[in-house]
């Protein structure tokens, strides 16, 4: 194998330039680009991999537009993320933990939450909670702070002697926050079972990434930890799963944590409530469709006869009817219960919740 | 002679963005700094074309960081500029917590006045708009109550340029809260020219005999709601405007509850620790003999603010601020 | 039959030890961590020896780090472990304040109780060791205000005992406050067996039927002083220890001011948005009939603690108390 | 002038090791190692430099004995660092800016703060001040909060178009909160003239560097800024004067920050009220006398002829007697001021405070 790892000469007196090539197995146009891989690649994970791009695609499609009849409420798209969180999902044992945040919803179903995720966008708290016994945390609104929860969450894992991992997503903005630096500096220090995976999409609502950072990289942050960092292609499924792969049993080895920085793209707007187009030309935005991650295992596939152009439809269609089923889902859920408010701040309500609550009742019921 | 003021009905937000504007102009050490706030404005466009019109020196995009735009701003105040510093919203402030309680307000006291920290802090607050958790929250209460920083919340389009202006001015660090919930749907008159509100004085903006009504910013609407049901219910209500948090108007209080005997204040923070109980002090201390009624108080409970769908439920309502005008009349 | 508990005269901070050795011992589950915990025992020693007899596993060091401490400790805490998280001083909680508001406080209600974070947070506070700035601060109403936590502050060794194994215990997190003041100052009997003090009760500590006197943590000591002179001029005072600073022992509270009909509230924070205006609100919605006087509240001033040369004229005196105890007698 | 970066092999497949090398003007012996800076080196400069280490040694141990005898409230020694202090302060330009810590009394004193800092282990306010017009801040207790207060000063210096350049001080244990990573990517952002500048002396109270990060040095830490980097030996004065110097003219010049890993030691207690036998062995760190600024300086100007015993002598003796007589100034201070509790929380007092003022003073009186 040859080596990941090439030091380019120093830029300035000072100043050490440190290269990260970029991990890729299938190029734009299909096509396998890194051999090593190739016995580990058949149609079934091909397969597997098209059919849940295919369903997260549907979904923050079908999200946008029932936003836009106002049947949703403001949401942030992930389209052109796709490759990246549903690879690193399937990465995935089990038991492991999930720390997404709120654009991850594609990481966080594949790894078995509902679609009923969406219902968060219309303020049900329902939407946060996982299949029971699945550890996968309600998305992180506040930039960066989940990243040292994952750490102590995998230093719990490291202490119960259990194979536990932990992967904790986060955006190239989130690099700034100082807990981005507080989680990784914890986990290296206790070499804790947790893989950092960032998703470098070019964007923080309205800040480019060369005005975030200084650093023409992400990955070459894990240096100040002295950890593993990963550079790679973040719209190739496959360098995505079988990088956080590896890094996954590094970590459930002892070999401790590690940043990947997993270079992808936003086509759409931060949220349904942004205008890219004051930021940044759409046009070539669009542009880059040419890197698509869901074409390109389209041209993948075709070129390995691993399907056709029926059996595409039919995985289309599939999604697209599973997709409808739980939009009705959704929006037949029961109306929120105001009890909801009041009962999860503690295990048993204080006094001063119960009387809120008592109150409050009382009036609602008085002003009928 | 005869002086015309020249002013436009403006929303709540443009109003601020009025403000910043008059104070770029005025005073070349002024810059604005922030996540979003350069060349799109602010999530809100409460800096929208700021940074076209005074240039990317003055107005700046921050990484997203607020510790350290806090931190920096602070540097930057000390060395002589005039910084305001957006906080995209109030509920993510808490990082810069540590800046704000341990640089912004003590520089002055640990270095007698040798160097301090004439900042201003924009943070946009509150509930009712449908967003998602933490960006509802109001959390004045943890800025009052520890010292060396004001805290102002306008209600008005007038006020907010006013105290804005009066902010930027204030040789001290300010907490400028911005009730997002007003941001569009407020409309005022505005004049052009350059005016300050001052810090540490409310309005009176209805009279009455009856009860004393109290709030602050989106709550007025919710209040002069209340207060007008009332009055056809024939309870007249002296209601009051606080617009500044720290320090209070204490002689406006004590003057309106000694006249009233009885007081309803509102406000959508949490109960515990909630400024309501600050004016309960400052009644207790001035009023005391005067008071008919235990005062009551329509605040939001001691529970987060819900996930939206439920949002409805936290804020205080007319309808809520009316039974407490009741209560306290029929005591 | 006759069971005989055994106990021993402990100091304040040895209490605080034995309770967490108690529950290093009673539930595997607990782990100790901090800024130099470890093998130095604490810049206090209130882990001296832990690490020695528990091991590293489970008494450990973290880095300089008080966001990743608690960020780490609440991930701990969601993946089964019974965190204890030192933080250094009560002042250095601030750049843990956003972990803390965002996750320890929300993770149950935003997850509909799947994911709990059983916590204890232990902090010493206060003036009056001649510490650096900073190093005094009382922040308990930052943490009373927001929904989620729960605050305690035991004043004498068997409650710093009791309340840190009921905090151990408790399935939310519990932000427990030590006088710093009282680590040596104070001893007391302490049982060697397992037990808790009840959180969100106080304790009526000397029985009196003419004021309330009410405060906690290392303020206790300087209100009994003052009720104890007040008793040489006749004044019997009815004097509470909360121990729990949320939930408020309302019961305790309105029951003594109803007998008294007087109250002077004690505590070190600063007056503004201080816990004594909290206490203040119960006694309006409980008490409003049956108050004689003003309440009198004997706080720390509205700035910052000042550096400790100064210190004592900070900090509440038994003089300052009595003269408070006077005047609501004479009002 | 020999390349100052080495790359050495990879650890491991992802992880690349950085190699800084120890800059080192004159070694432990007292003998000039590096010639490029021979020319610049004169009887002087090494007398200047001698004069104020022995002053500031002399003033940390009688600081020390005042805290012994009661006459000093708890005081943080700097002993074994009055290299990395007094060398960074004396390549400043007076308009410059300093943000220091507690225990960097010799370098603000040797930028024009007067031996009063003192008195603020005494709780007296008064020693936070600087003379008039002397950019020193009060020290930073809150551990790393200073450094983005440097990149916000620097920030300003910028704007300005003004030549000021910024120092900040702070130790490997401030490495691990967020404020470092926040201040230290503003200032890379904006490309803000400062030096950050750390003394890297093995410990923060009881945590050796070991535990407090996962890397082994503390100047990587610039790779994820790309920053310059600059590890140097903080016992020697002139790597520490030419390097810092040199970094502050970089800053000047539009190049940007700079961070600065001096390694030190400190020989004694975190504070007075700390004992490190707890925690380390003091016979170890005895034998770091060996590398001691002090006696290498003493070396390196007996090895050039710039002075003799008795010229060393003649210094030890003025140092001793301008530090007894600012002991006794300090000693005579006049009683704090009540009033300075009150009049410098905001420019003007609140109501609330000049009530808490006017009932305090009144009850003082009452109480005579
Ligand atoms: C602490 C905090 N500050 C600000 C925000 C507002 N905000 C929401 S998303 C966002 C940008 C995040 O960018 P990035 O980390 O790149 O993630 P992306 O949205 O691109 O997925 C900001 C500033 C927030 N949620 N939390
Ligand atoms: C935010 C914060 N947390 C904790 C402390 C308590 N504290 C004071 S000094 C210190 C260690 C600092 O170590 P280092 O940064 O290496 O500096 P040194 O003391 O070695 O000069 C700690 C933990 C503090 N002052 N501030
Ligand atoms: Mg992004
Ligand atoms: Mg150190």
């Amino acid at each position: 194998m040859a080596a990941k790892v090439i030091s380019t000469p120093l830029l300035s007196e000072h100043k050490i330039n440190v290269h990260f090539p970029v991990q890729q197995v299938v190029n734009h146009q299909g096509q396998l680009v890194d051999p090593v891989y190739e016995s580990a690649i058949n149609e079934e994970l091909a397969q597997t991999f098209y059919r849940q791009l295919v369903r997260m695609r549907t979904l923050d499609r079908k999200a946008k537009s029932l936003q836009r009849q106002g049947r949703l409420g403001t949401y942030p798209p992930f389209e052109g993320q796709e490759a990246a969180q549903v690879g690193s999902a399937l990465a995935l044992e089990a038991d492991d933990w999930m720390f997404p945040t709120y654009r991850d919803h594609a990481a966080s179903i594949t790894f078995g939450k509902s679609y009923g995720i969406l219902s968060s966008w219309n303020g049900r708290v329902e939407g946060n909670l996982p299949p029971a016994g699945k550890k996968i945390l309600p998305p992180s609104v506040p930039i960066a702070t989940q990243l040292p929860l994952a750490a102590g969450a995998a230093m719990a894992a490291k202490f119960k002697g259990s194979s536990e991992a932990v992967i904790a997503y986060f955006g190239d903005g989130a690099t700034s926050e100082g807990d981005f630096h507080e989680g990784l500096n914890f986990a290296s220090v206790y070499q804790a079972p947790v893989v950092f995976f960032n998703q470098n999409n070019g964007y923080a609502i309205s800040l480019p990434i060369h005005k975030q950072m200084n650093s023409e990289t992400i990955v070459q942050k894990a240096v100040a930890y002295d950890i593993p960092g990963v550079r790679l292609d973040g719209n190739d499924i496959f360098a995505v799963y079988f990088q956080t792969k590896k890094a996954l049993e590094r970590a459930r080895n002892g070999g401790g944590p590690t940043l990947i920085e997993a270079i992808t793209w936003r086509y759409g707007a931060h949220t349904t409530a942004d205008d890219p187009s004051k930021y940044r030309d759409q046009q070539e935005s669009e542009e880059r469709r040419e890197y698509d991650p869901v074409t390109r295992l389209e041209h993948f596939i075709k070129r390995n006869g691993y399907g056709d152009d029926a059996w595409m439809d039919s995985v289309q269609i599939e999604a697209s009817e599973e997709i409808e089923e739980a939009v009705k889902e959704m929006e037949s859920m029961p109306p929120p219960d105001i009890n909801d408010m009041y009962d999860f701040i503690f295990a048993a309500p204080t006094w001063t919740i119960a009387e809120h609550k008592q109150q409050y009742l009382k009036h609602l019921q008085e002003e009928e | 002679m005869l002086t015309t003021v020249k002013s436009r009905q403006l929303t709540f937000i443009q109003a601020i963005t009025d403000g910043m504007r008059t104070m770029l102009k005025e005073r070349k050490e002024v810059v604005i700094l922030g996540e979003d706030v350069g060349r799109n404005g602010g999530v809100f466009r409460a800096t929208d074309g700021l940074q076209e019109e005074f240039g990317e020196k003055r107005v700046f995009d921050t990484p997203l960081s607020e510790s350290g735009l806090m931190g920096a701003s602070i540097g930057m105040a000390l060395n002589g500029l005039l910084p305001i510093a957006e906080i995209q919203f109030l509920g993510f402030i808490y990082p810069a917590y540590e800046q704000i309680m341990t640089h912004a307000t003590r520089m002055r006291y640990r270095s007698k006045g040798v160097f301090t920290v004439p900042l201003v802090i924009r943070a946009p607050y509150g509930a009712g708009v449908r967003a998602p958790e933490i960006h509802s929250d109001s959390a004045e209460a943890l800025f009052t109550h520890m010292p060396g920083i004001k805290v102002v919340c306008p209600s008005t389009p007038y006020d907010a340029k006013g105290l804005l202006i009066a902010a930027v001015e204030d040789p001290d660090p300010v907490l400028f809260l911005e009730p997002l919930h007003s941001y569009r749907s407020i409309r005022g008159d505005v004049p052009e020219e350059k005016y300050t509100v001052e810090i540490g004085k409310g309005q009176r903006v209805q009279e009455g005999e009856d009860v004393t009504l109290i709030a602050w910013g989106a709550m007025m609407p919710v209040v002069l709601k209340a207060a007008a049901e009332a009055a056809k219910a024939g309870i007249a209500c002296d209601v009051i405007d606080l617009r500044t948090l720290y320090p209070l108007d204490k002689d406006i209080i004590a003057e309106s509850v000694q006249k009233t005997g009885r007081c309803v204040i509102v406000h959508e923070a949490h109960a515990t620790g909630g400024l309501s109980n600050d004016i309960l002090s400052i009644i207790n201390d001035t009023s005391f003999l005067y008071m008919r009624a235990p005062i009551e108080r329509v605040t939001g409970a001691d529970v987060h603010v819900p996930f939206w769908a439920l949002e409805e439920h936290y804020l205080p309502t007319p309808s809520r601020v009316k039974a407490a005008i009741r209560k306290v009349v029929h005591f």
